[in-house]
């Protein structure tokens, strides 16, 4: 037995930690060592299985060797006639897949994942012992969805985890659930992802309708020999797929519930909602890269919602004064990055973005949850300060990511965001799909939002770490460095920071294309399409020179630094914090809008959920009276009938009058007035009923 | 006199029109309960000649027997009972919409006579022949009535037998002084 | 010449003072009379067309409206009973429990 | 067509708990409670065990019926006693013997007056439900039909809460309304089977008179349209207030929420599956022409019962009336995945009556648990309650998302079935049905907001006690179902491909003679370039 047959016990072995803490120590209250050893175990086991898995899997089968492994039959609907009317049998398998992408991101996932669960010990030590087994039950059952999720072989099982993930997220955003902001803004999340599973739901049955298939291996082969057959189909697929990307990995317009999401403990923000799930969306859209090459209009489409969410988070990002508020929109703005590497075509790329990323985010949020742990939950920038020396670990793993999302050379964040950039000039440049200028136009944005990520990044390490404390004198005392299983995972990621895009070297600007493992180790994935496959190439390539590309990697550079020198001036020195406030005084509409976040949430509440919520009370009305009002007028003429005729006993006939009460208040005033269980009322309605009867018999006999 | 011998029939029409209205109406305005009772009684007598004129002697002597004897007695023995002293409005509960129940009452009335004047037919008879006769041999008209109630209405006649018997059995449990008060007991729900 | 239409004509103004005062007047005995006018005026119209068509079954019918209407009375003279007994009154505004 | 072998068993269940009632009735003391609820459990317990034999003994490849029976009755008028299941019915018996037994267990407490009687009407109502899933003569489906209501009308009517009167009447008469209208499509189809009926100009095959339904598939071909398009009309209100379709759901939240908590568990679990039982296994086979020409129609009504059921839910103050409207809802996917009137779609619609079955039935439970303790059932007057009661928390979440389609659980299953079903028949049905699942997570989701999250403010909740050891059974079963349907269904399906595929062949055979329809149009597709198919697909 491979351990690479064994990829389904990768989800399983977090689930049985879940399962374990969930019934057993949770409710048994048993100690903290017992619960986070059996999650630790959980999450260990996953790691190495996983990379033992990877490993063998390289070596015996070679990348491009995609290993799928059947468990069973899991949903048989019978056969049904297909579009191009063949019957397909839908029989949707559990099983799981290991290829190029999956085991990349089975590569840091369970990696990420183990690290935050040790991080977690430390910062979730205050808890009662029942809410800690609850937290790591949770934790570990996010860990397996999210495997689940990667690991996935079709569209089907692909989205029991992206489910999964999203119920994980709910339950852990709502942790603290006697907050109603926080079960509120665990239910936002769900409810708001389940927008997007809309579209994912959709775009399986159009798969279906479409391929007779979900399983990854037979439809994009199947998509990618005739491309021109199924390219209006693709366009429809990539779409739906990419609202449930939207929604998943917050985009414009879903993206609300991400800040939101800020109210769940700091490592959870930094697994589920900076490393992990909310890349899933751009994971699948890298999985599903066939379909998106297919489809020009899609392709442009993620391009143009990744760009304006890149730009518009990170404005929003400048002014918010929460340190994992700001946080949240540079993630938002990350995750931008990424669609708009896929929209132009660099899968590789957003790929790549999502797993540095992934490094450098999960620093930062558990540099921010040592922060906030420091200064006893206070996550205000503004009442922090003077950090450094307090913190000295924190601080510098801190630096080093924010480095590194700043796009600084040599660390990691340099290469994937560079890459991506790089690739939207170039689609510009050599006009793909016939859409140069609107690509140039996102390059622009992305490279404009380069330069304010570097902004506020660097506002918020000075801001947290330089300075003066400006929490007071109380709080002071209580700064210290955090604990050992806190620290280390930040020193781990701090140097994964720095190293971890080593990997993805953009080796041909040194003439070295082989330097790129990351291209190399992902080549697999990108299937060739069409005519690609019968020896054609890529044009796109030389579109760019070779000077022109080390152009672009110094402009990046420089904007970066631009950015960095602008938040020294800023936010350091004898003028801190004076300029920006004047800045925001000349500007009054501007900080105010940026503060406000657009007041987006607000737009929201108005329109959306104020509509859905004030539609469903008046459905509830016209239910009870109109529909229910109609029933009972029936009633009230079979009680009439049975007054007449005196068949019923009293009880139906008391019964039955009470339903006529329910009437009156369907009836106008006037009629209400006449109906008050006063028999001559109903007496005088029916003479005036004779009379009508009488009135259009005499109308219709007289003609 | 030649007058009244050859119209006997229209006056006395007449006459027992007149006195039936004007009976009927002093039933639902008078405000003595005896008085409304035997003005009641008088508009059943008066209908009664009427039935005979149309030669339903039978029926009237049905309607004699029954209303004036049985129903009236009930009535009566119900004011007793009750001690019903005024039928006056009391309470005007629905005063403003008396006159609306007015016009519902003339207006339907109105529609009715549109008909009768519409499809007016022309006097005649069927024959008083018919009201007597079975299968053409003449036997009275009790005899006729019951004839035809027994063998072509018997379903009928029974299923209202049965009505009647269900009638009863009501009557008397809604008599019945526990079974009022259970009722009110019932009445009272959360 | 007496003929079915003034027959019709009387029991339209029996059957309009039974409707007049079924709804206008307040109190149950007067309200059960008045139907027996209803009635009775059904009875006066069903005989004169019998008479007119020469077809006894009109009288068979208001046989069975008599009988129905002593079956009526019954009930209506028990419920004023059972109502005196509850409520000590007979007028119809009391009986308004099956109201809203 | 029929398999006789061990019919004595599915008589054996049907009739047990009936026999239970009687000697209930005649040798316990009204006053012995503990015996009462000792034998009551015992009955249905051991009904639920004989019956669990059926999904074992039932052969998919088999014949149509199985374990049946076959007496004469009324030989005058060719009313037979005929009892036999098919793999469909073998799963809704399952589901009505687990749930009645549930129903019994969960109503120790909360039942407190008039035990006997109670204890009684429930096993008589399981009597009536199982007779009605395994009939086959109309007759005696109808008698089962009439007979499960008198019972459940006496449990909302008697145990039921203040407005238990008006629920019980409106419910009854609702109900009786419906099924008068079926007794008049039954009637004719009768006289279509034998004489004719000349007084509505009908003529008769001139066969032997039967009610047999087995016989009536088999003529169902030569049943005229204009005959066809009547009796679905009658068949159709009489199911559909039973499902109950859209304009004909307001007795379903009435009933609910006066109902006892035992009498909403299996009207949601049990009673509302009468309905679309009897869509599949009457009105399709038997209609078939009138039933493609209804499809248009009620994908509609179906729709608007998923969005108007999940929008009217959500305005509920109340929670028990939440979830009856919940129910509108989900049985709106159960129609829709019917009509849809493909393999996926139909098998997605009878697992998504056991689901809800299952889902709602538990929910219900979960309602009547803490009105048990606070007697209120007002969403207000809660909150916070995951901190005193976290056990009940956790299965009320396990339920909720099981409820709004969170894979790995039943509800996502059927919802997933449905809708691919529903997505073969037209992209608009899924693309509106499918909004349906929004809806759903918002309604359920804000329920558990405001129960369970938040302050516990409310200080009559400060010390509720959370799930005993007999709560936890009874919602234990009913969870271990939901995994298992979630994460292993082929069983379940394995049970319904032969019903599925006899409906279908038999609608097929309608749609043949009607000529050119949707079918044959994807076959034409079948002979234009993929492309094209896949352009039209994408507008």
């Amino acid at each position: 037995m491979k351990f690479y047959d064994l990829i389904w016990l990768i989800p399983i072995l977090p689930l049985l930690g879940a399962i374990c803490n969930g019934f057993v120590s949770n409710r048994l209250g048993l100690k903290k060592s017992v619960t986070h050893g059996v999650a630790l175990l959980g999450s260990g086991l996953a790691w190495l299985l996983g990379w033992a898995a990877i490993v063998q899997w390289i070596l015996d089968l070679g990348i491009h060797h995609t290993h799928v492994v059947r468990l069973y039959s899991w949903i048989q609907g019978g056969s049904l006639r297909i579009l191009d009317g063949s019957l397909a049998e839908v029989d949707i398998a559990a099983s799981f897949q290991l290829d190029a992408v999956s085991a990349l991101m089975v590569f840091f996932v369970t990696f990420v994942g183990f690290l935050i669960h040790v991080y977690s010990i430390g910062y979730m030590h205050d808890e009662s012992d029942r809410a800690y087994a609850r937290y790591f039950s949770f934790l570990n059952l996010f860990m397996f969805s999210m495997l689940v999720l990667v690991l996935g072989s079709n569209l089907a099982v692909l989205f029991v985890g992206w489910e999964g993930v999203g119920l994980c997220s709910y339950l852990l955003i709502g942790f603290y659930f006697e907050k109603d902001w926080c079960a509120a803004a665990g239910m936002k999340a769900f409810i708001v992802n389940r927008i997007g599973d809309w579209g994912f739901l959709l775009a399986i049955f159009a798969t279906f309708m479409v391929f007779g298939t979900l399983e990854f291996t037979e439809f994009f082969p199947a998509a990618a020999a005739h491309p021109e057959h199924f390219a209006s189909a693709a366009t429809l697929i990539g779409l739906l797929l990419f609202v449930g990307a939207i929604g998943k990995s917050a985009q414009i317009p879903l993206y609300v519930w991400l800040p939101d999401a800020m109210a769940g403990p700091t490592p959870v923000s930094a697994l589920i909602h900076a490393a992990t799930m909310v890349t899933a969306g751009v994971y699948m859209v890298v999985r599903c890269n066939v379909i998106y090459r297919l489809s020009p209009t899609a392709m442009l489409v993620v391009a143009i919602v990744g760009g304006l969410t890149a730009i518009f988070a990170a404005t929003i990002g400048l002014v918010q004064n929460d340190i994992k508020k700001v946080l949240a929109y540079s993630t938002v703005s990350q995750l931008g990055y990424m669609f708009l590497g896929a929209g132009v075509g660099a899968f590789v790329a957003a790929i790549f973005h999502v797993l540095t990323h992934a490094y450098f985010k999960a620093c930062l949020f558990l540099g921010s949850g040592s922060v906030i742990h420091a200064c006893g939950g206070e996550q205000d920038i503004r009442k922090m300060g003077g950090l450094k020396k307090h913190m000295p670990t924190t601080y510098w793993t801190f630096l080093v990511a924010t480095l590194a999302i700043s796009g600084i050379p040599i660390f990691a964040g340099f290469f994937s965001k560079d890459e991506i950039l790089f690739k939207a000039f170039e689609a510009g440049a050599s006009d793909l799909n016939r859409f140069g200028s609107a690509y140039y136009v996102l390059w622009i944005l992305g490279m404009v939002g380069a330069v304010l990520t570097a902004f506020y990044m660097f506002r918020l390490v000075f801001m947290t770490f330089h300075g003066e404390f400006r929490g007071g004198e109380e709080a002071a005392h209580h700064l210290h460095e955090s604990p050992w299983t806190m620290t280390m995972p930040l020193v781990v990621l701090g140097v994964l920071s720095i190293f971890g895009g080593l990997v993805g070297v953009p080796g041909k600007l040194f003439h070295h294309p082989e330097w790129n493992l990351v291209e190399r180790f992902l080549e697999p994935i990108l299937l060739p399409i069409g005519h690609a496959a019968e020896g054609g190439h890529d044009v796109s390539h030389h579109a760019v020179s070779f000077g022109l590309e080390w152009g672009l990697v110094v402009l990046s550079v420089a904007v970066a630094s631009f950015g960095i020198w602008l938040a020294y001036r800023f936010y350091m020195g004898t003028e801190a914090l004076v300029r920006p406030q004047r800045l925001a005084e000349h500007f009054p509409l501007a900080y105010k809008l940026l503060l406000n976040k657009y007041w987006m949430d607000e737009i929201y509440g108005a329109t959306v959920i104020s509509g859905t919520v004030k539609g469903s009370r008046l459905l509830w009305e016209f239910d009870a009276r109109v529909v229910d009002g109609a029933v009972n007028g029936t009633a009230l003429t079979t009680v009439g009938s049975s007054f007449i005729s005196g068949i019923f006993d009293l009880r139906v006939v008391d019964g039955a009058v009470n339903l006529i009460a329910t009437c009156y208040d369907v009836a106008s005033r006037w009629f209400r007035k006449l109906q008050v269980g006063f028999a001559q009322g109903y007496a005088m309605v029916m003479v005036f009923g004779a009379a009508i009867l009488l009135a259009v018999y005499y109308l219709f006999k007289l003609n | 006199m030649d007058f009244l011998v050859a119209n006997f029939g229209a006056i006395l029409f007449y006459v027992v029109a007149t006195i039936t209205v004007a009976a009927a109406v002093g039933v639902v305005t008078l405000r003595n309960p005896v008085h409304a009772a035997v003005s009641l009684l008088l508009t059943f007598l008066m209908v009664a000649v009427l039935f005979v004129m149309s030669h339903a002697e039978f029926l009237a002597a049905v309607q004699v027997l029954v209303y004036a004897g049985g129903i009236m007695v009930l009535y009566l023995f119900v004011i007793m009972l009750a001690r019903i002293k005024d039928l006056g409005p009391g309470k005007v509960f629905l005063s403003g919409l008396a006159p609306l129940a007015v016009l519902a009452g003339v207006v339907l009335g109105c529609l009715i006579a549109i008909g009768i004047l519409l499809g007016s037919m022309a006097a005649g008879d069927g024959g008083a022949a018919a009201m007597t006769a079975v299968d053409g041999e003449a036997i009275g008209n009790t005899e006729a009535v019951g004839w035809l109630l027994y063998l072509k209405y018997l379903v009928p006649f029974e299923v209202v037998s049965v009505v009647l018997l269900v009638a009863m059995i009501g009557a008397i449990v809604f008599g019945r002084r526990d079974a009022a008060l259970a009722g009110a007991g019932e009445e009272v729900e959360p | 010449m007496i003929g079915a239409t003034h027959y019709v004509a009387l029991s339209l103004i029996l059957l309009c003072i039974g409707v007049v005062g079924l709804m206008v007047r307040r109190n149950f005995i007067t309200v059960l009379m008045s139907l027996e006018l209803m009635f009775n005026a059904v009875n006066v119209n069903l005989i004169a067309f019998s008479f007119r068509l020469g077809d006894l079954a009109g009288q068979v019918l208001a046989m069975f409206v008599i009988t129905i209407a002593a079956a009526e009375a019954a009930i209506g003279l028990g419920l004023i009973i059972a109502l005196v007994r509850l409520k000590d009154t007979v007028a119809l505004e009391e009986a308004d429990e099956m109201g809203g | 067509m029929m398999d006789f072998q061990y019919g004595w068993l599915l008589n054996l269940i049907c009739y047990l708990p009936l026999a239970g009632a009687l000697l209930m009735m005649f040798f316990i003391n009204k006053e012995n409670s503990t015996a009462l609820k000792v034998w009551a459990t015992l009955v249905v317990g051991v009904d639920f065990a004989i019956s669990i034999p059926l999904w074992f003994l039932y052969k998919p490849d088999g014949a149509e019926f199985q374990f049946a029976t076959q007496l004469q009755w009324i030989p005058s008028v060719g009313v037979q006693y005929l009892f036999g299941v098919d793999g469909f019915a073998v799963l809704l018996i399952l589901l009505t013997t687990l749930l009645g037994f549930i129903a019994v267990y969960c109503s120790f407490t909360a039942i407190t007056e008039r035990q006997k009687e109670y204890y009684v009407f429930l096993l008589l109502l399981q009597t009536g439900m199982l007779g009605v899933f395994c009939s086959l003569d109309f007759i005696l489906f109808y008698v089962f039909w009439e007979v499960m209501l008198v019972p459940m009308y006496f449990l909302i009517g008697v145990w039921g809460g203040p407005r238990r009167l008006y629920a019980a009447i409106k419910f009854f008469l609702y109900t009786l309304v419906g099924s008068v209208l079926m007794l008049v499509g039954i009637l004719t189809l009768y006289f279509f089977n034998s004489t004719g009926l000349a007084a509505i100009g009908l003529e008769g095959l001139d066969h032997a008179a039967t009610f047999s339904i087995p016989h009536l598939f088999t003529i169902a071909p030569q049943i005229p349209p204009e005959v066809q398009f009547w009796v679905f009309l009658a068949f159709f209100v009489g199911f559909a207030i039973k499902v109950p379709m859209f304009p004909f759901h307001t007795w379903l939240p009435d009933a609910h929420v006066e109902a006892p908590t035992a009498g909403s568990v299996i009207l949601a679990a049990v009673l509302l599956k009468m309905g679309t039982y009897g869509f599949i296994r009457f009105s399709l086979p038997l209609l078939p022409d009138a039933t493609l020409k209804a499809v248009g129609w009620i994908g509609v009504l179906a729709i608007i019962a998923i969005v108007y059921g999940a929008l009217v839910a959500m305005a509920q103050k109340d929670m028990k009336k939440l979830v009856a409207y919940s129910s509108v809802s989900h049985m709106g996917f159960v129609m829709l995945g019917m009509f849809a009137l493909n393999d996926a779609g139909l098998r997605g619609s009878i697992l998504q009556m056991l689901n809800h079955g299952v889902s709602t039935g538990a929910l219900f439970l979960l309602v009547g648990i803490v009105y048990e303790r606070r007697h209120n059932r007002m969403i207000a007057e809660y909150g916070g309650l995951a901190k005193v009661m976290p056990l009940y928390a956790t299965f009320f979440l396990i339920l909720t998302m099981s409820s709004i389609g969170l894979p790995t659980l039943n509800g996502f299953i059927g919802e997933f079935t449905i809708l691919i079903g529903a997505y073969n028949h037209s992209w608009v049905w899924a693309l509106f049905a499918a909004s349906g699942i929004v809806l759903g997570a918002a309604y359920m989701l804000w329920l558990y907001q405001r129960v369970f999250f938040g302050e516990l403010s409310n200080e009559k909740n400060k010390d509720l006690k959370d799930l005993n050891r007999r709560e936890q059974w009874t919602l234990i079963p009913l969870i271990v179902a939901a995994f298992w349907v979630g994460l292993y269904p082929k069983p379940f399906f394995e049970r319904m491909a032969p019903t599925v595929d006899r409906v279908l062949q038999r609608v097929e055979v309608a749609r043949h003679d009607q000529g050119p329809t949707a079918g044959d149009h994807v076959a034409e597709l079948a002979h234009a370039p993929a492309g094209e198919a896949a352009g039209e697909h994408g507008e």
